[in-house]
């Protein structure tokens, strides 16, 4: 039996139970000796309780999605053995606390079942958080994995300087044996996972809100206000730790209102400012936005989306505040909207996003989701001198100049020194003093649409664009887009790729080559279909695939629908 | 029409107070510049929108920097310029609708902070730009376009008010005495912290009150407002409580708290305190070992 | 020489001066004696001051712009005379107040220019107020109106039970005469303006806000809040002085968070509750409109569209707030917009976004402008009978009840009464309680969408749909549209006409016609083109004429340029 | 879960102040709803956001109408349910978050208003559903995942706040002690105006200060609250004030302003004097005479 190249493990059960830290540790585990991880969590916005899953993909080549199927499922509790049993593949192993519930029969003849007490196991070493470490190790034990994985990664995690630390790396150890043994002894196998391929670039493990954390400051951010909402808190928690320095301002703010009006009070003094917020928090934000698009103030909010309308469902994936982020005000604004589709690219979509706001002199949006922000991932380590870092045109000659005068950016004054103006969110003349003439209304119009075009020149990948029909995604679906691209190009499927982080505004080459397809296919998280539309607003024949449950995509869906419209538009059966 | 703006086409009705408020300004922006040889173009004037808001695009004389926004929205953009650049003088203009009607979450916020920012509120009792509807200081039975059965809601009452949310230097102005107004917002300018003067700045369209405040022998109305005894002590917070609960309108400096420590230099301090690291170290502690 | 059948007069001078009476009193005038009215008025957001003009059409048959090129120029000051001097037509007459500013000498040539002292002789009267009187009997003059309509008026409206009517009246009797002596004077004449046809139906003279708040009341409206905002702040001093009885409610919110918030809490309970804002209201009721969406809460918000963005231009005219009212939060869904042409449609717009709202249970958008809600036009009386007056179906069998069973509208239980449940803006199961499963995800989700085929079967207008290129204007673009298209007919232009005010969801049997255009123009007073981009989105071939002054179309631009779009499809000359 | 709900599968942490609070509601609605037979359906609870809003799904027994929508919002939908139906008995619940950051704006004009709502208000001085992040309450200086270097910013005073804002009720009751909370809430709910009890309700999982709170003797812990005393006079406002700026948490019924008239009355009556007429007239209006 050739080595597995590839496997996934699902740990569920209710809110507390350390599901999402046994996911994390494998992955870092897995990670430090050279696999490719990538983990998945999604829990109820609730402290305590609630159905709660997490898993962790492992694999030799860079995982692009958190896995369709499992291999492995632990089931902390009845529930969660029922509702996810279907997903374990053929062949794959259920692991169980047999203290707490017990299989029914009948199942028991149809799958791999392992009864593993790990809650006593695990306080059998003496360390009562050594549960998960049982796990670990029968897991390990059915990929068949050198003893030492686990082993150094123990030493390593729990070697924290705790007078301590060598008794709980030895209960831990003695936790993984006794997982370990009971694997063995269950006789069940996944075969041999592969040996790693470690990468031959520097590599990092880290979260989607992290890198985007990361990549803010290698712009240079220098200004973060937050209100906490899942599933952003923890760019603004991030930022009370590592915003700091001369010149630094991070601050907890009494509301996303007070949040937006006072990175846009930051930018007018040429702060490199920003906020991060979910979907509730972006809508208080709409009136706010308008204003710095009318000012012309550099600002940026992560809007980290959830499952909406309204309070919806945070802690959800969903990919539904396009339109808001395009169009959140009232009037006529259009905002730049920057979605990465990797956690790679979280890091450069923050640099970007500061670097638009800088240049255009306006606020910008960096739209991410729920799966991407808070899943851990293996990554090539960011390189922020891929991206130069942009200041705004400031200002520098003398008083009595005319900041709004023109039709693109003209070069900003700054508090403390000259060129004193009022920056006006009325209609206003080239001073910047409210006039409701229809002749500065037409040229502050055009002037401030007019700057997007200073942001039109982004790149966007391709893949066997001579099909009539392509696929692109967007955002956190580019994973299992790809994925599944990958899959019908084994298949024989004849579609073709297009991918962009840059979403508004769309690089008008792209949209010239979107609009000679016959199809455009857009798999995206929402009911709407909201880039789709977006796309035929601009005359490209797009359609969308699209899915509202709070999760992101299987993969497997994704190619069975696209192949479907393939095979429509062609008429017959395509591919394999 | 300004000094400033020839074209600018924006009028006060004749008799608003906000002249009076405007010259108080125009006065002490003039002057504390000029002492404390504060470069000018430190100075920045966020306004709210409304009647009183216009005040920003009205100055005459050089230019401040100016912020003209959103209704209700002048004290966290402010905090954003003041922590964003604090040696900036900033300085927020108001209404009482865009203050203490849309904006009133805001003032608590600022007031626990100590940010250190001077609040000059131009109170008529109404909305004027709007046209005469009733504002959170039109007084309970007032009759407006919005209240024709009188107002059933009580008025706010802002030095009490101002005073509870923790502000810590609160005075109380008239429009018709700019020379005291300019005073106090040299004095509220001066505070290292959170300062309001809160000024009695009538809307003679809507809300003609100049006798009620200033009193008319002649069709025997006393007068509203009273100043604030020499005796008082500013730092006696119980007192100047009391004196903002009395009936009547107290002129002076209500409340300065003894020795305040203002948000940027409580933030400096802790900012100092806490490890920073550069970028790259931050990548790397990310780094997979 | 024929008589005249229409004609335009401006005011043009600076805010506080009385145009905006002038043109009332002329319509009213006008009006009384059976001719048809509408007026115009523009003003700069302030108290006093500022360049302000207003202007009356009066005409023999029905007005449906308010007219492009004026027949009289009454130049309250020189910088009026000059800004607006070129729309006076050849042959027209301009008035000057000679006591305030000469005309330069070079003009006098080439226009009817009256040097008209109206203030003085106003005062000259006993009645400080009698220019404007001078004025309209100069006018009258001009058109050689019997000198009875104005005195009839002038003793209709100025007798009002007060001590000095009658030398009131006197005095503004003096004031016409000399008007009219001094027209007389001045030798010059517009010609005989023809009888009017008055029609055979009631009418009633009113603005569009007014209309709204008529309508709403006909549609059992009981519960209004609202915050002051130009120019929808006449919406709620209506319902304070009109909003009255048994079961009401109206209030002055202290902000439009509040207003949305607390219309949200009457709906819950059973009222039909609306409130009133314009654009930067509206973009703070964001949250709270998704809130109502989620929970299936009935209730309406007009919105009185400005020039936008952010403060924008308070007292202008634009229609750039559709993305916002479609789609006003961050999440999926779509809200049910109206969008009425006319200050007849304003009445029923109300009273169907009322039903609307109760019908399907959820939040509906009425979108005006400017230019609509504050101009004054005599209309038919409006019949509230013509639209049922609808109620929601309420729940009234016994507790234990699934209140969001189902996939469409169920009886929503009101509190005081059986049934009780949790209203919940987070995604939840049928009692309405919070989940996050992905099943009740999508079953709410295609719930509340499903609710909107409820409202799809709305009337449209068509004319000449036999042509390849029809024009579909929306809002109050509809009067300059529909008076450019009977000009255009006139022309031999082939062209046709649709037109519905039932803008969100848009009846699928008009998509489907539209689809069937080579190209739909959409006349809109913004400039992303909004509403032809999502007839775009729905595979329509659509395209804007924009325009972003700040002022409604002018009826000959609209000919201008859709005939140059007729002729470019055509590739030839088209009509006379 | 919930006996109500089994399916439904929020929990509160073990030893959250919340049981207590859940648990002074359900027999306090239970109670009155009984004795004063008023018809239980006419209860509503309006939720904010926040571990102490899910109360509105957890309660036990016969279910009132629940209204739980986002957050900060609680008291402008209780104004819309109150106005929009006198008849019903409203209770808002949220937490120090939700009523005194985001929705701190609301608290003034209801005040002003006596809009007669009861609200009970969780303060367990931290944002507990998003997990541990500082709120109003926290106290200056202490560290949370927001604040590493310590809180910089004053905290909420809530007593001094609510009085001075106008409200028209004031109690103070802590989670361990329901029965006397459920006293103050019954008189909340038969109190004819803003009623507000303020309730000490600790985090075990952020923020566990039942020792600060009812003090141990164990570990030299002197109890933060103590009762306030039998003496004191409820119905005066500078007393209550006192009481309420003193250190430590007086636990009681501070203040219960004479005789107010609530909203709901006010306007009735107001409604009463202004001229109602039906449609047709008021198209008849606008006639063309
Ligand atoms: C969000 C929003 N709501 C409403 C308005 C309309 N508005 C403009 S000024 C104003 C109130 C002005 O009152 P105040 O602050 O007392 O200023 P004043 O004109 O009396 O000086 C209002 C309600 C607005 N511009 N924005
Ligand atoms: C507009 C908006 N901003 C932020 C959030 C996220 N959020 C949910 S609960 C909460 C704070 C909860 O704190 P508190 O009100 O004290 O309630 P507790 O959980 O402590 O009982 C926040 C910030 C939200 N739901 N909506
Ligand atoms: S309306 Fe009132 S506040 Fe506004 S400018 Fe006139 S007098 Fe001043
Ligand atoms: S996190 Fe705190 S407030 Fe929330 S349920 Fe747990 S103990 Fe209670
Ligand atoms: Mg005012
Ligand atoms: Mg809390």
């Amino acid at each position: 039996m050739a080595a597995t190249r590839d496997f996934v493990i699902r740990f569920a059960g209710e809110g507390g139970q350390g599901m999402v830290t046994a996911s994390e540790a494998l992955a870092a585990a897995a990670a430090q000796v050279g696999y490719h991880v990538m983990t998945f969590v999604t829990f109820p916005s609730q402290i305590m309780g609630g159905p709660t899953w997490s898993q962790c993909r492992i694999s030799v080549t860079p995982a692009l999605s958190n896995g369709d199927t499992l291999d492995v499922l632990v089931a902390f509790n009845e529930e969660a053995y029922e509702v996810h049993k279907e997903e374990l593949r053929d062949g794959g192993i259920l692991v169980y606390d047999s203290a707490v519930f017990e299989v029914p029969e009948e199942d028991k003849g149809s799958m791999n079942i392992v009864a593993l007490p790990y809650e006593e196991l695990g306080k059998s070493t003496g360390n009562p958080r050594a549960a998960n470490m049982v796990i670990l190790g029968a897991v390990a034990q059915f990929v068949t994995w050198p003893e030492q994985y686990l082993e150094d990664f123990n030493v390593k995690r729990f070697t924290r300087g705790r007078p301590n630390d060598a008794e709980v790396v030895a209960a831990n150890s003695m936790g993984l044996g006794l997982g370990r043994d009971a694997a063995r002894e269950s006789g069940f196998s996944l075969g041999e996972l592969a040996a790693p391929d470690p990468p031959d670039y520097e590599q990092i493990i880290i979260k989607g809100n992290e890198s985007f954390g990361l990549g803010a400051l290698a712009a240079g951010l220098n200004f973060f206000v937050g209100y906490p909402i899942s599933p952003a808190t923890s760019i603004l928690v991030f930022m009370e730790q590592n915003l700091r320095g001369e010149g630094t301002f991070v601050y907890q703010a009494s509301s996303e209102i007070e949040s937006i009006s006072t990175i846009v009070g930051a930018g007018f003094v040429g702060k490199k400012a920003m906020t991060s917020t979910a979907g509730p928090g972006f809508s208080l934000m709409s009136e706010g936005l308008g204003m710095a698009w009318m000012m012309e103030i550099p600002c940026v909010v992560i809007d980290v989306q959830r499952g909406g309308p309204a309070t919806g469902l945070p802690t959800k994936s969903e990919q539904s505040d396009l339109y808001m982020a395009m169009h959140p005000a009232h009037g006529d604004s259009q905002l730049p909207v920057i979605a990465p589709g990797t956690i790679e690219e979280c890091f450069y979509a923050a640099m970007h996003a500061l670097n638009w706001a800088e240049r255009y002199q306006g606020p910008v949006i960096v739209l991410s989701e729920h799966m991407l922000s808070e899943r851990v991932q293996n990554i090539r380590k960011p390189d922020p001198s891929l991206v130069e870092v942009e200041a705004r045109q400031v200002y520098t000659g003398t008083n009595g100049y005319k900041r709004y005068e023109g039709d693109t950016v003209t070069p900003m004054p700054l508090p403390g020194g000259p060129g004193a103006y009022v920056a006006n969110a009325s209609e206003h003349d080239t001073i910047g003093d409210t006039t409701h003439l229809p002749v500065h209304h037409v040229r502050g119009t055009e002037r401030r649409f007019g700057k997007l075009k200073l942001l039109e020149d982004t790149p966007y990948e391709t893949r066997n664009t001579d099909n009539d029909v392509v696929i692109m995604p967007w955002g956190g679906s580019k994973g299992p887009a790809h994925e599944a691209y990958e899959k019908m190009m084994e298949n024989g499927v004849p579609v073709g790729w297009y991918y962009t982080m840059f979403i508004s505004p769309l690089n008008p080459k792209l949209l010239d080559e979107l609009r000679e397809k016959k199809l455009v296919l857009v798999p995206e998280l929402n009911y709407l279909g909201q880039l789709s539309s977006i796309l035929r607003q601009h005359g490209v024949n797009a359609k969308s695939i699209t899915q509202y449950t709070g999760l992101p995509f299987k993969v497997a869906d994704l190619v069975e629908r696209v192949t479907a419209e393939v095979e429509a538009m062609a008429g017959s059966k395509v591919g394999v | 029409m300004t000094k400033r703006n020839p074209e600018y086409d924006f009028k006060w009705c004749p008799g608003c107070g906000d002249f009076g408020v405007k010259r108080a300004i125009e006065l002490t922006i003039a002057a504390r510049t000029t002492e404390m040889d504060i470069p000018f173009e430190n100075n920045v004037i966020v306004a709210g929108i409304g009647c009183s808001g216009n005040l920003v695009h009205l100055t005459d004389g050089p230019q401040p920097f100016g912020f003209h926004g959103i209704h209700g929205r002048t004290l966290p953009v402010a905090f954003g310029i003041k922590s964003g650049n604090p040696d900036l003088e900033v300085m927020v203009v108001a209404g009482d609708g865009d203050f203490l009607s849309i904006g009133a979450e805001h003032i608590g916020p600022a007031a626990q902070r100590n940010l250190n920012v001077t609040c000059v509120i131009m109170d008529n009792g109404v909305y004027g730009l709007t046209k005469g509807q009733s504002s959170p200081t039109t007084q309970f039975g007032v009759v407006t376009s919005t209240t024709p059965g009188g107002k059933i809601e009580g008025e706010v009452k802002p030095f009490q008010y101002y005073l509870s949310l923790g502000a810590s230097f609160v005075a109380s102005a008239f429009s018709s005495k700019p020379r005291e107004m300019a005073q106090m917002i040299r004095e509220g300018m001066d505070y290292p912290g959170f300062s309001i003067v809160h000024v009695q700045s009538p809307c003679t369209t809507y809300n003609d009150n100049y006798d009620v405040l200033r009193g008319n022998a002649k069709k025997g109305i006393d007068p509203l407002t009273y100043d604030v005894p020499e005796s008082h002590d500013p730092t006696d917070f119980r007192e100047a409580l009391r004196i903002a609960q009395d009936p009547g309108i107290p002129l002076g400096v209500l409340y300065a708290a003894d020795n305040p420590e203002p948000l940027d230099e409580r933030y400096a301090s802790l900012n100092s305190r806490l490890r920073s690291r550069d970028v790259d170290q931050m990548i790397e502690s990310f780094a997979i070992q």
